[in-house]
């Protein structure tokens, strides 16, 4: 084992949540083509996203995985192309970190929130 | 102060697979972690086997993991690793012996990016001029002692040995951006290559584990900006 | 003469360097259409209404209709490349990455078409 | 297994490096480099300072006021026309390093820049004067990464972790050498026209040093077992401040800032000794200086270091010009140099004196100059002799590029000439016997100890005030220890990587060492440089203005005497 510090984390979790996300994709154009069968096959789908509480929290986990990846993302650019980013690198891990954890707390209450009987709509 | 020492053993001569030895010293809490080896090779255990040299930090004999981290033992105090210490071999090469790693793969990476001036016209009488500017530019590069802490720190490399690693991008570095050097034609064609400067993630461990403060990844940013930036 | 031509000069082609390129590029796009698909899809609408009839009139826009093409394009191509680069650093056995390439490859081929035909010749039912 | 080149260097550092690179140049010539360490590894990386050349680049220097400063810095024990040469070569071997690729810092016109330091002077004396080239403050470690990336640019053949064991000597010709591979054990014969010694020096002998763990001084026993004698080895360099206990050099640069030496009770004793240059004294007085002090108990709390202040310099000083010293002193003493005093004592830097050579690197064997057909050797472990007494800062990275370059030089000119000389029979039987030996004793005296035991007693009795008291009991001592290495047992039996048995080798070669350095020092019963007689203070022309030469023969030591040359500059005394 490496004990690596901010920059092989922010790494390991850019590539598990970049590889999180394409599969995603996968699967969500299948569920988005099972559209051409029809209303009443999509929504049957699309019901059990929105009533299965595990769905909501992958759903969640989803978002949270899209979120680290664009901040991160945003990092790594910065990194790429401005000459003095690696200085900052440590900070816009904690950046993109703040941030993802910051978008998650509306995301979580309007996700998760009704699982737990709150912030019904 | 008495230290415990976990040391991971292996002589493939004769061990089926690795093992960890556990020594106690008796130690300063000044010295170096390569006195406590010392200590522990001279006075209990000559068996104990790792490479070292200057012992101040200019050579890069001794970079291996202490408590999970690539450091040069004589470049770490037994006070800033506390009494208890774990000490591995660098990852990514095969072990000779105990802490010794095979650095044939290493110095092989090292020759293939050229790492020497090509300058084909001939050279004036004194010295070919160069700016302090132009010298600035590669200065942080030219620190580098080839001790592999930084290669053996970097996560493509331990899964992919293909890759040139940092310290051969560092050294690409330093001739890339000194203005006297003309060629770089088999320079530019293993570094750009896919086992080149773009199998860098930018993971900075080898920035964190390098001795002597090279900023390693930077270094093969720049690289990969004048790659970018130069290509027509 | 530049290094980046210089290795093409000795290696034929620059593909690694504009694999990287596009990476940051496409990650920039996406950054603003991933970003705005998570908004518009699970925060501004209470995920309860997306259904059929969400899609459907969502689709009724040639807008939303190229906004979901791009981002699927983007989306794949970026998702490949980073999976490309992932099974290069772990898989080192040669069948193994014939294999691994000829999977990812496929199943980006597949779903792609399959997106892209979704996107492209969806026609609303009346419900 | 049996290899054959045309030339074989022992040794990857400068020396060794720049020789191997003039053998390169001719494609005719097939040259192995063989080294302990990966080339990159070597001590002289270790230098700072940087390298003395007459170039001119900021004011008016000639090579003939470099060579003045060399002779009289060396206490007038310096051989004229190899100083003339040493010093003359210097500037374009600087410029060929440059070609090479070597990063000099620069001056705004773009030149090698240049600055001062300690004993170099303009017109004869006259005032300080910008000699020294450098690269940052790691002159050192940019030669020898330059000159091993040349060498890889011209395909040099390296034989990486072999073990120097055996010199071969055939009817008085030097024939080849018999190496370990550390790797795995195994013995090689190395058959060659020509055979360079480049391994460095041998300051593991005294307690504190400057030196690498490496440097065990195995060339220079090695040829010393095949008939050579050593010269000038009493003549050993003790540099005032090193890291307290751990040696490690903090660069003379730090007193030309205006750093001071401080004794227990915060005097400034340079006063007492040296009223007029006062901390910046050559290296050898300097370190007299602090001996003394301890020596009267004025240590710092009566132990044996004394206080480099650099505090009221400011920050910006110790940061901007001393920024390698001011790591050294964080890492290893936890101590910030802005605002604390650093624990300092005299660590023993080089060695003046080794395997006696002529101006073109060939060994030679008596005062007469006789060579040993095919031997050559450079860099610290000879002694041709530039330095004399004492050494001048800069000069050891001029002494390994010039006489390591004339050396290649002049191999490549023998090999051109000779035939290979057949080998004797059996040549690695001594070796094997050597190894067999140490990896057969059950049990026996502990290496380390007897190590422990020799640093202790060379650093106490034979550093840097010596008497003849001091020196029989340490000639003493190093018998017994050498009994009871007859006896040394090593736990490690393998044949792999058994770093053991090397440490145990090279603590041979550091006991009978320093049993020569200290035969060379009873016999010279004057002052001169860096060697201090208690008990002779002051320097001897009439009697001592000669170089010893101290052979090792079955009855024992034998010492004999060489003239000094002089050519330009009668010796005088030495006053700055």
């Amino acid at each position: 084992m490496y004990r690596g510090r901010e920059g092989m984390w922010s790494w390991i979790f850019h590539r598990v949540s970049g590889v999180g996300v394409l599969l995603f994709l996968f699967i969500h154009i299948v569920d988005t083509a099972l559209i051409g069968w029809g209303p009443d096959v999509y929504n049957a789908v699309t019901t059990i996203y929105h009533e299965w509480a595990i769905f909501r929290f992958l759903q969640f986990t989803l978002i949270a995985a899209v979120l680290y990846h664009s901040f991160n993302g945003v990092r790594i650019i910065v990194i790429d192309f401005w000459p003095k980013g690696f200085q900052y690198q440590r900070l816009m891990f904690y950046g993109a970190m703040g941030l993802t954890v910051l978008a998650l707390i509306p995301t979580g209450v309007l996700l998760l929130g009704p699982i737990f009987g709150i912030a019904e709509r | 102060m008495q230290v415990t020492c976990k040391i991971r053993r292996y002589n493939p001569t004769v061990d089926e697979k690795p093992y960890f030895s556990v020594y106690r010293a008796e130690v300063e809490p000044t010295d170096r972690v390569l006195d406590v080896l010392n200590t522990i090779k001279w006075y209990e255990d000559g068996t104990l086997t790792y490479r070292r040299s200057c012992a101040h930090g200019v050579c890069g004999s001794d970079a291996m993991r202490i408590n999970g981290r690539n450091r040069l033992a004589c470049k770490v105090l037994v006070r800033d690793v506390g009494n208890r210490m774990t000490i591995e071999p660098m990852m990514g090469f095969k072990v000779l012996r105990d802490l010794v790693v095979d650095m044939e793969p290493f110095f092989e990476k090292y020759k293939a990016v050229k790492p020497y001036l090509i300058n084909d016209e001939p050279a004036p009488v004194t010295e070919r001029l160069q700016s302090p500017e132009d010298r600035a530019k590669y200065d942080d590069t030219t620190k580098c002692i080839l001790c592999a802490a930084c290669t053996t720190s970097c996560p493509p490399f331990w899964s992919n040995p293909d890759f040139v690693g940092p310290a051969a991008l560092v050294n690409a570095h330093r001739f890339i951006f000194d203005s006297r050097d003309q060629r770089g034609a088999d320079r530019a064609a293993i570094i750009s290559d896919r086992d080149g400067v773009w199998r860098c993630r930018t993971v900075f461990n080898c920035t964190d584990a390098c001795p002597r403060g090279i900023q390693v990844t930077n270094a093969m940013e720049e690289v990969k900006r004048k790659l970018l930036y130069d290509r027509a | 003469m530049s290094l980046a031509r210089q290795a093409v000069e000795k290696r034929g082609t620059n593909f690694e360097l504009w694999s990287w390129y596009y990476f940051r590029i496409s990650g920039v796009l996406l950054l603003f259409l991933a970003l705005g698909h998570v908004y518009v899809m699970h925060i501004a609408t209470p995920i309860e209404e997306v259904n059929y009839a969400f899609v459907a009139a969502r689709y009724a826009t040639p807008f939303w209709r190229t906004y979901d093409a791009l981002l699927l394009l983007l989306a794949m191509s970026h998702g490949v490349n980073g999976m490309r680069l992932i099974l290069h650093d772990y898989i080192r056995a040669r069948s193994w990455r014939v294999f691994a390439f000829s999977v990812l490859y496929s199943a980006a081929l597949i779903f792609t078409v399959l997106g892209v035909l979704v996107i492209l010749t969806f026609q609303p039912q009346p419900s | 297994m049996y290899h054959r080149f045309d030339a074989i260097v022992v040794g990857a550092g400068g020396a060794g490096l720049m020789a191997a690179l003039q053998l390169a140049q001719h494609p005719g010539i097939r040259t192995a480099v063989i080294s302990k360490l990966y080339p990159s590894r070597s001590h002289t990386g270790a230098a700072q300072g940087g390298i003395g050349a007459a170039l001119g680049n900021h004011e008016e220097d000639h090579p003939e006021w470099h060579t003045f400063d060399t002779v009289k810095g060396g206490d007038y024990l310096v051989d004229q026309d190899a100083a003339e040469v040493m010093c003359r070569e210097a500037v374009e071997s600087v410029y060929e390093l440059e070609h090479f690729g070597l990063p000099f810092s620069r001056t705004p016109e773009g030149k090698i820049d240049q600055r001062r330091f300690g004993g170099h002077t303009r017109n004869f004396g006259e005032a300080p004067v910008r000699r020294s080239c450098f690269a940052a403050d790691r002159t050192g470690h940019m030669i020898l990464q330059t000159l091993y990336q040349q060498c890889i640019k011209h395909e040099v053949d390296f034989y990486s972790e072999y073990q120097l064991l055996d010199l071969i000597v055939n009817d008085g010709v030097c024939c080849g050498i018999v190496a370990l591979n550390i790797k795995d054990g195994e013995v090689h014969i190395f058959h060659a026209k020509a055979i360079l010694f480049a391994t460095g020096g041998f300051g593991r002998a005294w307690k504190i040093t400057s030196n690498a763990l490496s440097n065990t001084g195995d060339g220079v026993m090695i040829a010393a077992r095949h008939g050579v004698p050593l010269e000038d080895m009493e003549m050993y360099q003790f540099h005032p401040t090193g890291v307290y206990k751990l040696g490690i050099l903090l660069t003379e640069g730090a007193r030309g800032e205006g750093g001071i030496l401080r004794n227990d009770s915060g005097e400034r004793f340079t006063e007492r000794y040296a009223p007029t240059l006062l901390d910046l004294a050559p290296r050898d007085m300097v370190s007299r200086f602090i001996y003394q002090e301890v020596k009267e108990g004025r240590g710092i709390k009566g132990k044996d270091y004394v206080h480099l202040d650099l505090t009221h310099l400011g920050a910006d000083v110790v940061e901007n010009k001393l920024p390698d010293l001011a790591d050294f002193v964080r890492v290893y003493l936890g101590i910030d140099p802005v605002r604390e005093l650093i624990p300092i004592q005299p660590t023993a830097h080089y060695a003046m004196g080794g395997i006696p050579t002529d101006i073109d690197g060939r060994v030679v064997l008596n005062a007469e100059e006789d060579v040993m057909p095919g031997f050559y050797a450079a860099g610290e472990c000879a002694c041709v002799s530039v330095h004399g007494a004492n050494r001048l800062g800069t000069n050891s990275l001029v002494d390994i590029v010039v006489f390591g370059r004339r050396a290649g030089k002049h191999m490549a000119r023998h090999i051109q000439e000779v035939d290979f000389t057949e080998l004797p029979p059996k040549p690695d039987a001594f070796s094997r016997e050597q190894l067999g030996q140490l990896l057969s004793r059950e049990s026996g005296e502990s290496a380390a100890e007897i190590r422990q035991h020799l640093q202790e007693e060379m650093m106490d009795k034979v550093s840097v005030l010596r008497t003849e008291d001091k020196l029989k009991a340490a000639q003493k001592t190093v018998a017994q220890l050498k009994q009871a290495y007859t006896r040394v047992a090593i736990q490690d039996r393998q044949t792999w990587y058994n770093s053991e048995l090397l440490e145990t080798m090279e603590l041979g070669y550091l006991l009978d060492i320093s049993e020569i350095t200290i035969a060379g020092a009873l016999v010279r019963k004057e002052s001169r440089g860096a060697h201090y007689r208690d008990d002779y203070p002051s320097r001897d022309d009439a009697n001592f203005l000669k170089h010893t030469l101290v052979y090792g023969t079955p009855d024992g030591l034998m010492v004999r005497y060489k003239p000094v040359k002089i050519t330009k500059f009668e010796p005088k005394e030495r006053k700055y």
